[in-house]
C-alpha cells in the first residue's frame, strides 16, 4: 500500500506529512490525538543518513512535542549492504536511533509502529521493533531473509524449511508467523484510524513481545526462560 | 543426528561436583559429567552429528572407563564431529575438573 | 591457561575475568536448556545455548555478567539464548549490581530459529537500554573470533561502554553477506586486511565506535572493565544529543571516504599504514588527538 | 664431405636456426634486442614451436608463467599441435586447456595440486596421455637424459635488454630448466614483469636466453607456506612436544626438512619455548633445506638457526630474509636465491631427518596421497623422505639410526636417514590415516598406471608418529612387529582396533612403542600457550615488523 493512502486511512483528521527522498516525515490527527509520524518507503534500505535523519525526527518530537505519540510507518528491505556504510559504522547509527526511541518512550511518548509494506531484520529493529505496540497490515511481508538465502546459509534445503514453516512460526516467513511469536501485537485491517486509537489506549511501556509469544503458543520457551533466570538463586 | 548410550558397571563411586568441559563446535564437542546415584555405575550419553560411528564410540568410552573407573557418574557428550584423540582429551579433562572441583568445595 | 581472550572459550573468559570462585551461574548445563528448534532441524544443541549467565564480583563489586560462546553457531542468537541475557539485563534492573557485562562473540541473529532469533535480538536491545533508563551500566566486551556483527552490533552499540581489542571486529553486515549481496568488488570478504581497517578495533577506536581499546589478555580486560563500572553511565537527553552531533559530523567528515586508510590520514595520521602494527599502549598513545570525539 | 653424424648434429642446429629465422620474420622491427611485446607472443610461439615438440612450461607450486601459458592455448591448433609438455607442476586451468584444444597430446610431470581432479577426468576420457609422474628431482634429471625440451618457456621477475634474468628470490626451478634447453639447441623463452636497464643481479645469464616478453601482469605467485598459528591444535602440540623430544633429541637431529603442514609448523613454533626448555639449543635443528617458513621466524630469532637453503621463497618474506642474510642464502642484492634442484638434492643427501604428514598409510607403512578422484603427484617428497642409499657422509644421527637398524637386522655397518610420517589418525570428517589397502592401487587401475603411487614407501619409514604415540619401526624385527607396531599407534582406527593387544604392551616394553607418558610428556602441558607465536601478527612483531604477510592472512 502506498504510504499516502495508509496515512489517510490512519489519520482521516488531516496531516502533515511528505516525503524527503525514502523519509516519511510530519504529522497526523488522530480523533483526539496528534501523532508524529516517521517513515521510509520503496523498500528502501537503511543506511546510516537514513538512520540519522530518523533519529533527527524523534529528537525533534521529544523537544517540541513533549508526549506526543510518535507512530513509526515501516518499509524497508533492511540495513544497506554497503562496505562505506559499514566502514562509518552502520550499527552505531542504528542503536543510536534505537536510543532516541528509547528516550522518548521514558518521557513518555507512545511509540507506535505500523509495517505497512516490507520489514526485514536490521532495518527494522532500530525502529518498528522497539515500538510499544508492533502492528503490521495482513499482507506485509516480514522477515529475517530470503527462505532461499536462508537454506544456502544453513544447509537445509528449501523445501525442508518450508515444510517446517507449516508446523512452526519460527522459520518462514510472513506477519502471521511474527503475530504468533509475539513480534506483533496485531494485524490491522478494516478502520486502521480505529486500530491507531485503540493502540494509543492501551500503551505499555514492558516489552511483552514473549508473553504474547508465550500465549499465542508460537514461542514457548522465551518467557519461561525469563522468568527462571529471575527465580534463580 | 545419532544418540548413543553406555553403561559401564563396578566402577568407584566418586565425589565430585558437577563439570562441563569443551565447546561444541566444528570438530569439537562438550562434556558434561554429573554426580548421579547409580549403584557405581557410570552412564555416558552422546549425541553427535556424525553418523555411523558407533563402534569407535563405544571403544573410545571403554578406554575411558578403563582409565578412570569412576562409578556413580553420568557423563553427557554433544559432539559435532571431533576426532577420537580430542574426545578422549575432553572426557580426560572432564573427569579431572570434575574432581578436582569436589575437592575445592570440601 | 591461556591469558588470551581472543583464544578463549566463554568459559574461560569469564573464569579469567571474574574474581576466583566468584561466579555463580543460573541455568548452567545441567539443566539442559537447549534450542527445540535445533532439534527439530537434526542439529546436535549445546547444554547452554551458546550462552553463559550469572553472577559473580570483579574488583569486589558484584556485578551481573553473560558470556556467549562463539565457537557455539558462531555465537548466534537463538530463543533460549537471548532469553537468557534479557533475563540477566532485567534482573539486574530488579536486584541492581554495580554492571552488567556482557562478552559478546557473534554473528547476530540465529538463522536456524529465524524469526525468533530476530525476536530475540530485538528484546535484547530493548533490555540493554531498560536497564540503562534505570539506571545499571551495561558494558559490552568484544574481543573474540567471531566478532560481534547483524543485530547484535546494534544491540552492543545500545550499551554504556564498549571495550574492544585490536583483534575484535564490529559492525552490522559482515563481510562475505556483503559480498554475496553486492560482489567482491564493493566488498572482498578475503582481503582480511581490509575487514580490519572497516570493523576491526583500531579502526572502531579511532572512529569512537568503542570507548575503550586493549591488548589481547584477560588483565587488560578486566582493567578496562572496572573502570568502566567507576565511570558508570549518561542515560540521558544531552548525551543522546552530543551523541546525535557526533554521528552527523561522521557522516559530513568521512562519508566520501572509500577506505579505513582515507579516514584516518582525515583523522590527521601521516602514516596510516604505520596504525597496524604498533602494540596497543603505543597505538593509543598516537591516537592521542588522533581520533574522533567521543561523547 | 661431411661424416653421417656431423649430419644428426646439424640437423637438431638446422631446426633450431630455422625456428630463429621465422620468428625474427614474423616479428620484424617489433623485435628489439630480445624483447618481444607482449600482444605478439602468440605469433611467437607460433613461429619456434613445431608439432611434436618437447615444451617445458616452467611453474611450480609458487611462481607461474602465467602469461605464456595464456598465450600458448591461443595459438592455432593447425600449427603447433601434439606438444609434448614438461611440468613441474599442472597448476593453472590453461595447463590442461591445451589438451581439449587439440595443442598438446602428452604430459610428463611431477604434481598436480590443484588441478588433480580435472586431470583425473580427463585421463578417465582419454582427453590426455601421461608419460610418466616424476619427483622434481627424477623431472630435472630427465631434462638432461631423454625429456631435453626443444622450447622452455620461464618466467622471471625482470631483463635487461641483452636477456640477462633477475628471478627474485623465486629462482626455483628456472636454472634447471634453461640449462638443459639452452645448451641442447632448444630455444628459451622468458615472460617478465619489467623491463630494466640492469638486472638487480643475473640468475639467468642472457646468452642462454632467447626472448623476453614483457608480460602485461606481474605473475601469478602462491604464499603456499604460510600456516597461522591460530590454526594449531592442542593435539598438534602435544604430537610436536613427541616429535622433539622422543626423535629429534633423542637422535640429535641438526639437519633437516620439514613438510608444509600444520603439524610441522607446531614443530617449528615449539622450538624457542619447549625445546629450548629442554636445553636444546645448538643440539637440534641447526641446518635446513626448507622454503623460509614464516612459522620458522621465532625460532631464527631465537638463535636456534644456523642456515636454511630453500627450494622456493616465500611471499611478504623478502623484507625478512634479506634482514637474516647469515641464516638465509642471500645475493649482493640482498635478496634470496633458491634452486630447487640443489635444495632437493640437499634434502635428499645432507639432511638426517625428513617428517612430513600424509593422507593413508597401510599396515606396511606404505603411505600415499593419493585418492580415487585425483591424481596428484609426487612433487618433492619422495626424495626428501628416502633413505639416501648413495650416502657416505657420517652424522650422529644418521649413525645412531644406522645403529637401530642392524639391532634387527645385521649388516655391515652403515647409517640411516630418519624419516617420519606424523599424523593424526582421524583427519577432519573422521576420515582414517590407517588403512589395509591404499587408495592409490584402486587409482592405479582407474588411470593405468604401472605401479600404484606411493609417497613415501614403507621400507624408507623410519617412525610413524600420532597422538597415540611414536612408533619406532628401526627396532622391528620382521614383517608382523612392524604391523603391530603401526597399528599400536593407529588410535581407534579399524586397523588400530584391530591391533593384537599383548603383542603391542611389549613392543612397547621394548621401546619399539612409546606413548606421551613413556616420554616424560604430560599430556596437560600440551597446550597452545606452548606455542611461540599464537597469530601470524605474532609473526610479524617476532620478525621485527620485516615479514609482511599476505592480506589474507592478516586480521589488523
Amino acid at each position: 500500500m502506498e504510504w499516502k493512502s495508509v496515512v489517510e486511512q490512519l489519520c482521516p483528521d488531516g496531516h502533515e506529512v511528505s516525503q524527503a527522498g525514502n523519509l516519511i516525515r510530519g504529522y497526523g490527527r488522530c480523533g483526539p490525538h496528534t501523532v508524529a509520524v516517521i517513515g521510509t518507503t520503496n523498500h528502501t534500505e537503511v543506511g546510516v543518513e537514513l538512520a540519522l535523519a530518523m533519529a533527527a525526527a524523534v529528537i525533534n518530537v521529544i523537544h517540541d512535542y513533549p508526549a506526543r505519540p510518535i507512530v513509526f510507518l515501516v518499509d524497508t528491505s533492511g540495513q544497506r549492504l554497503r562496505h562505506r556504510d559499514e566502514l562509518l559504522g552502520l550499527n552505531g547509527y542504528m542503536a543510536h536511533l534505537a536510543k532516541c526511541v528509547e528516550m522518548a518512550r521514558r518521557r513518555g511518548h507512545p511509540i507506535v509502529s505500523l509495517v505497512y509494506e516490507q520489514a526485514l531484520s536490521g532495518g527494522f529493529l532500530a525502529n518498528g521493533m522497539m515500538a510499544d505496540v508492533c502492528a503490521a497490515l495482513p499482507e506485509a511481508e516480514i522477515r529475517v531473509m530470503g527462505l532461499a538465502a536462508m537454506a544456502r546459509v544453513t544447509r537445509i534445503s528449501e523445501e525442508r524449511l518450508s515444510e517446517l514453516g507449516k508446523s512452526s512460526p519460527v522459520f518462514a516467513p510472513g506477519a502471521k508467523n511474527y503475530l504468533l511469536l509475539g513480534g506483533l501485537d496485531a494485524l490491522w485491517e478494516g478502520d486502521l484510524s480505529a486500530c491507531l486509537m485503540d493502540a494509543l489506549q492501551s500503551i505499555d511501556t514492558t516489552d511483552h513481545r514473549r508473553t504474547l509469544g508465550h500465549e499465542r503458543g508460537g514461542r514457548m520457551l522465551a518467557y519461561p526462560v525469563v522468568q527462571r533466570v529471575l527465580a534463580s538463586a | 543426528m545419532e544418540n548413543l548410550k553406555y553403561r559401564f558397571d563396578g566402577g568407584t563411586p566418586t565425589r565430585g561436583v558437577t563439570a562441563i568441559v569443551g565447546v561444541l563446535g566444528s570438530g569439537n564437542l562438550e562434556v558434561l559429567v554429573e554426580p548421579v546415584a547409580l549403584g557405581g555405575a557410570c552412564e555416558i550419553e552422546v549425541s553427535t552429528a556424525a553418523r555411523g560411528f558407533g563402534s569407535i564410540w563405544q571403544a573410545v568410552m571403554k578406554d575411558f572407563f578403563a582409565r578412570h573407573r569412576v562409578g556413580d557418574i553420568r557423563v553427557s557428550v554433544n559432539d559435532a564431529g571431533a576426532t577420537p584423540a580430542i574426545v578422549s582429551l575432553r572426557l580426560d579433562q572432564a573427569i579431572e575438573t570434575y574432581i578436582a572441583q569436589g575437592k575445592s568445595k570440601t | 591457561m591461556t591469558h588470551s581472550y581472543y583464544e578463549s572459550s566463554a568459559r574461560a573468559r569469564i573464569a579469567g575475568l571474574l574474581e576466583p570462585d566468584s561466579f555463580h551461574e543460573w541455568l548452567p548445563a545441567a539443566e539442559r536448556l537447549t534450542s527445540p528448534h535445533l532439534a527439530t532441524l537434526e542439529q546436535p544443541a549445546a547444554f547452554d545455548d551458546g550462552v553463559i549467565i550469572g553472577r559473580g564480583s570483579i574488583a569486589a563489586k558484584q556485578i551481573f555478567i553473560a558470556a556467549q560462546e562463539g565457537g557455539f553457531m558462531g555465537g548466534a542468537v537463538g530463543e533460549v539464548h537471548g532469553a537468557k541475557l534479557v533475563g540477566v539485563l532485567e534482573r539486574a534492573v530488579r536486584d541492581r549490581p554495580a554492571a552488567v557485562l556482557l562478552l559478546l562473540e557473534t554473528g547476530g541473529v540465529r538463522l536456524q530459529e529465524a524469526n525468533a532469533g530476530l525476536i530475540a535480538v530485538s528484546e535484547v536491545m530493548r533490555a540493554i537500554l531498560a536497564a540503562r533508563a534505570a539506571g545499571v551500566t551495561v558494558i559490552v566486551a568484544i574481543g573474540g573470533q567471531y566478532g560481534c556483527f547483524g543485530g547484535m552490533g546494534i544491540a552492543a552499540r545500545c550499551a554504556s561502554t564498549i571495550i574492544m581489542s585490536e583483534e575484535g571486529r564490529l559492525g552490522l553486515s559482515g563481510p562475505e553477506v556483503i559480498e554475496t549481496a553486492r560482489g567482491v568488488e564493493e566488498y572482498d570478504a578475503r582481503d582480511r586486511a581490509m575487514v580490519w581497517r572497516t570493523v576491526g578495533g583500531k579502526h572502531r577506536y579511532l572512529l569512537a565506535e568503542c570507548d575503550v581499546i586493549v591488548a589481547d589478555s584477560m588483565d587488560e580486560f578486566r582493567h578496562a572493565i572496572v573502570a568502566g563500572i567507576d565511570n558508570g553511565d549518561d542515560w540521558s537527553l544531552a548525551a543522546l544529543e552530543r551523541e546525535h552531533q557526533l554521528l552527523a559530523e561522521r557522516v559530513q567528515r568521512f562519508g566520501a571516504c572509500k577506505d579505513g586508510r582515507d579516514i584516518w590520514r582525515e583523522l590527521g595520521w601521516a602514516d596510516p599504514e604505520a596504525i597496524a602494527m604498533p602494540d596497543n599502549d603505543e597505538f593509543v598513545a598516537a591516537a592521542h588527538g588522533h581520533r574522533a570525539k567521543n561523547i | 664431405m661431411l661424416k653421417p653424424n656431423e649430419n644428426m648434429r646439424d640437423h637438431e642446429r638446422q631446426r633450431r636456426n630455422q625456428k630463429l629465422a621465422r620468428a625474427a620474420s614474423v616479428l620484424g622491427a617489433s623485435l628489439r634486442d630480445k624483447i618481444v611485446p607482449a600482444d605478439l607472443a602468440v605469433r611467437l610461439l607460433e613461429a619456434v614451436i613445431a608439432p611434436g615438440d618437447r615444451v617445458c612450461l616452467e611453474g611450480d607450486n609458487q611462481k607461474q608463467a602465467d602469461f605464456l601459458a595464456q598465450s600458448l592455448i591461443q595459438v592455432d591448433p593447425e600449427k603447433v599441435n601434439r606438444l609434448h609438455m614438461l611440468q613441474s607442476v599442472l597448476a593453472l586451468p590453461e595447463h590442461l586447456d591445451l589438451y581439449e584444444l587439440g595443442i598438446a597430446e602428452l604430459l610428463d610431470f611431477s604434481f598436480s595440486g590443484p588441478q588433480a581432479a580435472r586431470l583425473a577426468r580427463m585421463v578417465g576420457k582419454k582427453q590426455i596421455r601421461i608419460g610418466a609422474i616424476h619427483t622434481y628431482l627424477e623431472l630435472f634429471s630427465r631434462y638432461f637424459v631423454d625429456l631435453t625440451p626443444h622450447v622452455a618457456l620461464v618466467v622471471a621477475q625482470s631483463a635487461d635488454a641483452q636477456g640477462n634474468l633477475y628471478t627474485g628470490p623465486n629462482t626455483e626451478d628456472t636454472p634447471a630448466i634453461v640449462e638443459a634447453t639452452a645448451f641442447k639447441n632448444g630455444i628459451v623463452i622468458a615472460q617478465v614483469n619489467e623491463l630494466v636497464d640492469k638486472v638487480p643481479r643475473v640468475d639467468i645469464p642472457g646468452d642462454w636466453v632467447n626472448f623476453v616478453i614483457p608480460s602485461p601482469r606481474p605473475h601469478v605467485i602462491e604464499p603456499l607456506f604460510t600456516r597461522d598459528p591460530a590454526q594449531i591444535s592442542e593435539i598438534q602440540v602435544l604430537m610436536a612436544m613427541m616429535a622433539i623430544k622422543g626423535i629429534y633429541a633423542e637422535y640429535g637431529v641438526q639437519r633437516l626438512n620439514h613438510g608444509i603442514g600444520f603439524d610441522t609448523a607446531a614443530i617449528e613454533l615449539l622450538l624457542p619455548t619447549y625445546a629450548e626448555s629442554l636445553g636444546l639449543k645448538g643440539k637440534i635443528c641447526s641446518h635446513w633445506a626448507l622454503n623460509p617458513h614464516p612459522t620458522m621466524i621465532p625460532a631464527i630469532e631465537a638463535g636456534f638457526v644456523k642456515s636454511i637453503h630453500a627450494f622456493g621463497s616465500e611471499l611478504g618474506m623478502e623484507n625478512y630474509i634479506a634482514a637474516r642474510p647469515d641464516v638465509f642464502f642471500t645475493g649482493p642484492d640482498g635478496s634470496m636465491r633458491s634452486n630447487r634442484a640443489f635444495s632437493q638434492a640437499a634434502g635428499h643427501y645432507a639432511c638426517d631427518l625428513f617428517i612430513g604428514s600424509t593422507l593413508q598409510i597401510d599396515m606396511a607403512g606404505n603411505s600415499s596421497t593419493a585418492t580415487l578422484d585425483r591424481i596428484s603427484g609426487f612433487g618433492g617428497a619422495p626424495n626428501m623422505g628416502a633413505d639416501a642409499g648413495g650416502r657416505r657422509h657420517a652424522s650422529p644421527a644418521w649413525l645412531k639410526a644406522g645403529e637401530q637398524r642392524r639391532s634387527q637386522q645385521p649388516g655391515i655397518p652403515r647409517g640411516r636417514k630418519l624419516v617420519v610420517q606424523m599424523v593424526e589418525t582421524f583427519r577432519e570428517h573422521m576420515q582414517p590415516a590407517f588403512v589395509a589397502e591404499l587408495d592409490a592401487w584402486k587409482l592405479a587401475e582407474f588411470a593405468n598406471m604401472p605401479i600404484p603411487p606411493v609417497m613415501i614407501y614403507g621400507d624408507d619409514v623410519t617412525h610413524i608418529l600420532t597422538e597415540e604415540g611414536i612408533a619406532n619401526l628401526l627396532l622391528c624385527a620382521n614383517a608382523e612387529e612392524r604391523e603391530q607396531a603401526i597399528r599400536g599407534v593407529a588410535g581407534y582406527t579399524e586397523m588400530g582396533l584391530g591391533r593384537d593387544a599383548r603383542m603391542v604392551e611389549n613392543l612397547r616394553d621394548r621401546g619399539v612403542i612409546r606413548r606421551a607418558e613413556d616420554m616424560g610428556i604430560n599430556k596437560r602441558d600440551a597446550t597452545r600457550d606452548l606455542l611461540a607465536a599464537h597469530s601470524i601478527k605474532d609473526l610479524v612483531r617476532a620478525s621485527g615488523g620485516l615479514y609482511q604477510p599476505p592480506v589474507r592472512f592478516r586480521n589488523w
